[in-house]
């Protein structure tokens, strides 16, 4: 018997759950503006979600799924993400697409059952949250496969969650990349949780990032609740792939500090007392907490963050709210270039239809 | 008695087949602790245990794949898709496996699976949450397709399912899970599969529909009564094989039929009756059948998708346009 | 000018367009060296190369999932999968993603890919290599589905696909494969989809089909001929949009119509087009529609599969049924 | 940064190529009576296989593929399977399935087209070849789970190619066998080719053992020229399944030394040479060399022995082309346990069907 092959998987992390600088800071994160602009970023996403479940609650928005507890990992994606990178990502990721130049009110539109709310306002080359869970890696492979035939140094990043992995298309992709030499970022944000099901019950590898090792590329694991590793190694991957074509699985950890979404009731699953537990680990105090440390950020910045973003998150709604609806016969619109005649007396019948108010 | 809802007769049938039969085990996203995203499985685990009632990890084409290994070993799966929408990963799986196992063995291994989704829109949910693509497995040789419309009938019918030795696939009109509620004894009683149900009868219009149209419908057809049109309104109920006996009678005595449907209309189930009507029963139509079906387009998303659906007046209007013929 | 195969046909339209349009890519499982287990592909990787001509890993979902990927970048990618029955794991990402990324961007994305697939039985190979489900597709809003049945519209047709900016599934019937020579100019002419090819004229009887059975409908017809029987042949080549203003236009000229498709009957694109003639046609019909289809039942294994396949004559017998009929 | 997880994979042989043993040999493997019987079960293999492309050539066969290359690990794998345990097979497996009491003339009757084939005549519980790639490993992981619900001291096995590694089905099957500890052992018989693709251009993976990392159990190359070595890592893998419901990969490396089926025509894609260079390698050759040098086998008992099988494949073959046709109407009737009315008149009409011969 010999060993004919070993692997390791590393695990990152800057800024541990008490602040404390614990390895050398990366470069940006030696530049304290910079870390305030990921702080604000993280801050508005936290508002802006809160406003979304108050939304739902009072009927003014569909299902929603909440952010809170993986506002780092949404910051530090953004972040990392050049201009010209292409984004692919999953239902929660909102906070990263707000920095390539959607507006949370598409995010409203879209929770509030109107297509339009992918249309990315400022951001025509991203791709929509993909529903279908774990079958979006597969259209990042395609896409790393036009960038690289075309020979554009351009990467793409893909998101999906901890549930998403169990899913052969997940898997399928990897291996592509792997076996092509893709520009391709794998995210997976394990929040802990698919729904009801807890990570452990969802595959009995140690580590997701391990899962890398099956495709022929490396997998690290993230410490998700520090923006600074975030970013840090998302930049890293990102830059490997645009340079070198090499493809890198990035398990970033937190813990979904929240519900599934506005239609789950995480109460009947979740045990007593973990979500305080992790709650010392939120990567939004954390970050404060460092800022402060190092004068960097005061009650005031604070205070007028908050009211900023208030204010943000208002005119968002209000924009929402403002919108009127889609012409009815818009169901017809895009589902073709052109319509094909068959459908022409379909689209005319629908016009005419009254609906009952009531569900 | 306390009357129960759609879904809570799910559960009933479950709970009562699992007492029953120690072979019927549930597997599915969140059907453990959470009882599934619609509650169909509250609360089993705590009678039946996490051996019985299984939390898989998130992968359908796992979902059915499991559960034909499973059934070939004696066991009973009833597999849970969270959405019909999300089904499609295990189509391989069902039409390539399931469908065809007892076949290619000539009988050696079988296949008593139930495939258990909610289906169709109208409840406001994300996109890929509404689909209704029942005419795919009703065209797929091997497979039972069975869609209850009361809670009398889930429970009646899904017992049905887990006793056949087939593999049936069982779709949920979601929007009926929690309508009308009914007195559903846990008597163990199945309801027979491969049969319509009459749910009213009339001589004018025969009113052919199931799933969650059926609320439509039945309302259409007191509308009309009203208007002194008496409409013969059948349940469907098991989709494949198609009880086309009962609809032809049905057809023969009125001469008038409209087909309802929620499904885009290409190639729709309603598509076959029509067929069906048109090839055995030609001679006594005294107008052409019709459908009211969903458009050919994907289901809006929430802010639209009741212009999808066909409506309680689109029905109407679809009858007194079959009256009008002499 | 030599005259070339459907298959052969479909090598050159692929050609053909890789040639005008560097956007133009091929992806799927052995279509490289090997040239496809068909040699659809054949020679294509010595003129474009393997960054065009792409073996990919096996693994259908992923070969739709990553064409889908590529064409939103406004590359033009033809996927092959190996036979239709290796389709199933890939429906996901057809149904669920292709047919809807416009839709559900209001446009920003596109999806200009063509899925390609050898389909139906009739040719002695295993099983699961016998499929004709192209109902599936049909029913699914968003797509186009088109099925050559001659060299010249498996070359027009194809161009036409490509250069379509919406998702086709384009099935070539592999019992057409290597049947039939014609001379096929290599001109770049794409055919008109969503289209019916009148194949032959007739005024007594309309015969709707397409796919392989165009075979077995045109020798019917031949034979019907020489009875005294002027049968209409229509080969409806884009099976999604259905164009059924061509078909009606002749059922209204003969009043008698016989659809012929290889397909399981129930649920297949056959009731549909019956359903619409009988909602539409119904009063120039002399005799109720027939259909002449596979049965539903798996495709046998070799030794028997030919039973499975409508014949010449059963195809005459329905005509000759539907020719009693005053 | 740390290092979170370490793993290796190990690569197992007894007889190497020149037929020396390099490893302390299993006790099984000590008896030579045991190996001649594993040598007498690859040279049937053998045999069976050259008649019945034979057959295949003359049109008295349908489309076949061939286990050239490759016997040693189907006799391995049957001789390490217990009469209790299950078998799951691909369509290149009847060297594993004869020894669970399939027939031969099974085979004949299934590749040429006939479905009493899966019949299996002393072999009810086994699964028939799957020929949808990859689907299989899923099937046996709820086979797997069946037993362990049963609290029955069962395993599965199942086997695949090398090609099927990257399919959705096949990781999820692994995922699965992972999280529920199930008794299962996965087979990867890697011949190196998926029709016309090469391993090397399957998967960027270095070994396909280490897939199941990403599952979380352990994963291991074994020589599939060497059947001791085949053996002895199933038997070992079935044991760890059966006692302690672990599940393992065994990636078991030989070479395709054939066309894909008599439907391929490897001359288009293999490199020249590369058939000639892997013949050195081959099993039953090896095997047969160490019996030799043992004293165990002799020139008179392979004559013996060839001529025995080509009477027990001539017997098949017999059988095969005896066997009457089903009835027409047997189409109808495996369909469902009862055949539903609507098609009953379907059944009749097939009866009256006549068929041209010509195709
Ligand atoms: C294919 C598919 N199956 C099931 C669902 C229903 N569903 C939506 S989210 C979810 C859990 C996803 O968990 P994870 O991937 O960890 O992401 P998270 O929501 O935790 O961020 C499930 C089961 C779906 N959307 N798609
Ligand atoms: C899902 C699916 N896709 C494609 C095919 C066609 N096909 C049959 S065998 C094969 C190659 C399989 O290679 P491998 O898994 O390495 O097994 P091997 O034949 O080499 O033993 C392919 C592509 C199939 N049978 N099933
Ligand atoms: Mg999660
Ligand atoms: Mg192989």
């Amino acid at each position: 018997m010999n060993i004919v092959a070993r692997f390791e998987i590393p695990y990152y992390q800057y800024l541990n759950e008490t602040s404390t600088v614990i390895d050398t800071l990366p470069e940006f994160a030696q530049d304290p503006q910079h870390l305030q602009r990921l702080y604000r970023l993280m801050v508005l996403i936290r508002v802006f979600d809160s406003k979304a479940i108050a939304l739902q609650r009072t009927g003014k928005l569909g299902t929603y799924p909440s952010s809170r507890g993986q506002e780092a990992v949404f910051v530090g994606m953004g972040d990392a993400l050049a201009k010209t990178d292409l984004f692919v990502p999953y239902y929660r990721d909102f906070g990263t697409l707000i920095q390539r130049g959607a507006k949370l009110s598409d995010f409203l539109m879209y929770w509030g059952g109107d297509e339009r709310g992918n249309s990315y306002s400022d951001d025509k080359t991203d791709f929509p949250f993909s529903v279908p869970v774990g079958s979006q890696p597969l259209h990042a492979a395609g896409i790393a496969s036009a960038f690289k035939i075309r020979k554009e140094k351009r990467a793409v990043l893909v998101t999906c969650g901890d549930g998403a992995t169990s899913q052969g298309d997940f898997y399928e992709a990897l291996n592509l990349a792997g076996i092509w030499q893709l520009p391709v970022v794998f995210v997976v944000s394990n929040n802990q949780w698919a729904i009801s099901v807890p990570r452990s019950a969802q595959t009995g590898a140690k580590t997701i990032a391990q899962k890398a090792i099956a495709a022929g590329f490396s997998g690290e694991q993230v410490d998700g609740n520090d923006v600074i590793a975030v970013r840090e190694r998302v930049a890293s991957a990102l830059k490997k792939a645009r340079e070198n074509n090499e493809p890198t699985l990035l398990e970033i950890l937190s813990y979904r500090q929240s519900d599934h979404t506005t239609a789950d009731d995480a109460s009947r699953y979740e045990p007593k007392g973990v979500r305080e537990t992790e709650w010392v680990k939120e990567p939004i105090g954390r970050l404060r907490r460092y800022l402060e440390s190092i004068q960097a950020w005061s009650e005031t910045d604070e205070q007028k963050l908050l009211a900023e973003c208030g204010e943000t998150v208002d005119q968002a709604v209000a924009e929402y709210q403002n919108c009127p609806p889609q012409p009815i016969e818009s169901i017809f619109d895009y589902l073709y270039e052109t319509l094909p005649d068959i459908y022409a007396e379909q689209r005319e019948d629908v016009k005419k239809k009254e609906v009952p108010v009531h569900g | 008695m306390a009357e129960i809802s759609l879904v809570e007769a799910i559960t009933q049938a479950l709970a009562h087949e699992m007492r029953a039969d120690a072979d019927v085990v549930l597997l599915g996203e969140d059907i453990g602790k959470d009882g599934g995203v619609f509650r169909a499985t509250q609360g089993l685990i705590d009678e039946f245990g996490p051996e019985r009632v299984r939390d898989t990890p998130l992968a359908e084409s796992m979902i059915a794949g499991v559960a034909i290994g499973m059934a070939t070993q004696g066991l009973k799966p009833v597999a849970e898709f969270q959405f019909m929408g999300f089904i499609y990963p295990a189509l391989d799986q069902i039409i390539n496996h399931a469908a065809r196992l007892r076949n290619r063995t000539r009988g050696r291994l079988t296949c008593p699976v139930v495939f258990r989704a909610p289906y169709g829109c109208g409840i406001r949910a994300p996109e890929h949450h509404s689909e209704s693509t029942e005419a795919m497995f009703a065209h797929t040789p091997g497979l039972r397709v069975v869609i209850p419309s009361s809670p009398a009938r889930a429970y009646g019918l899904l017992l049905a399912s887990i006793r056949n030795p087939d593999p049936v696939v069982f779709l949920e009109p979601s929007r009926l899970y929690r309508w009308a509620k009914q007195d559903v004894p846990d008597n163990g009683k199945a309801l027979p599969l491969d049969v319509c149900f009459t749910l009213r009868t009339g001589a004018d219009v025969t009113l052919v529909t199931w799933g969650a149209m059926v609320k439509e419908t039945m309302a259409a057809a007191d509308a009309l009564a009203k208007e002194g049109i008496q409409a013969e309104v059948i349940d469907v109920a098991t989709i494949k094989p198609l009880d086309i006996a009962t609809i032809l009678a049905s057809v023969e005595k009125t001469g008038r039929c409209v087909i309802i449907h929620e499904a885009p209309r290409t190639c729709g189930v309603g598509a076959d009756i029509s067929a069906q009507i048109a090839e055995q029963g030609l001679m006594f139509l005294k107008a052409p059948v019709q459908r009211v079906t969903g458009y050919d387009t994907i289901v809006p998303y929430a802010r639209l998708e009741r212009y999808y659906l066909p409506s309680e007046n689109q029905i109407i209007e679809a009858v007194n346009n079959v009256m009008e013929f002499a």
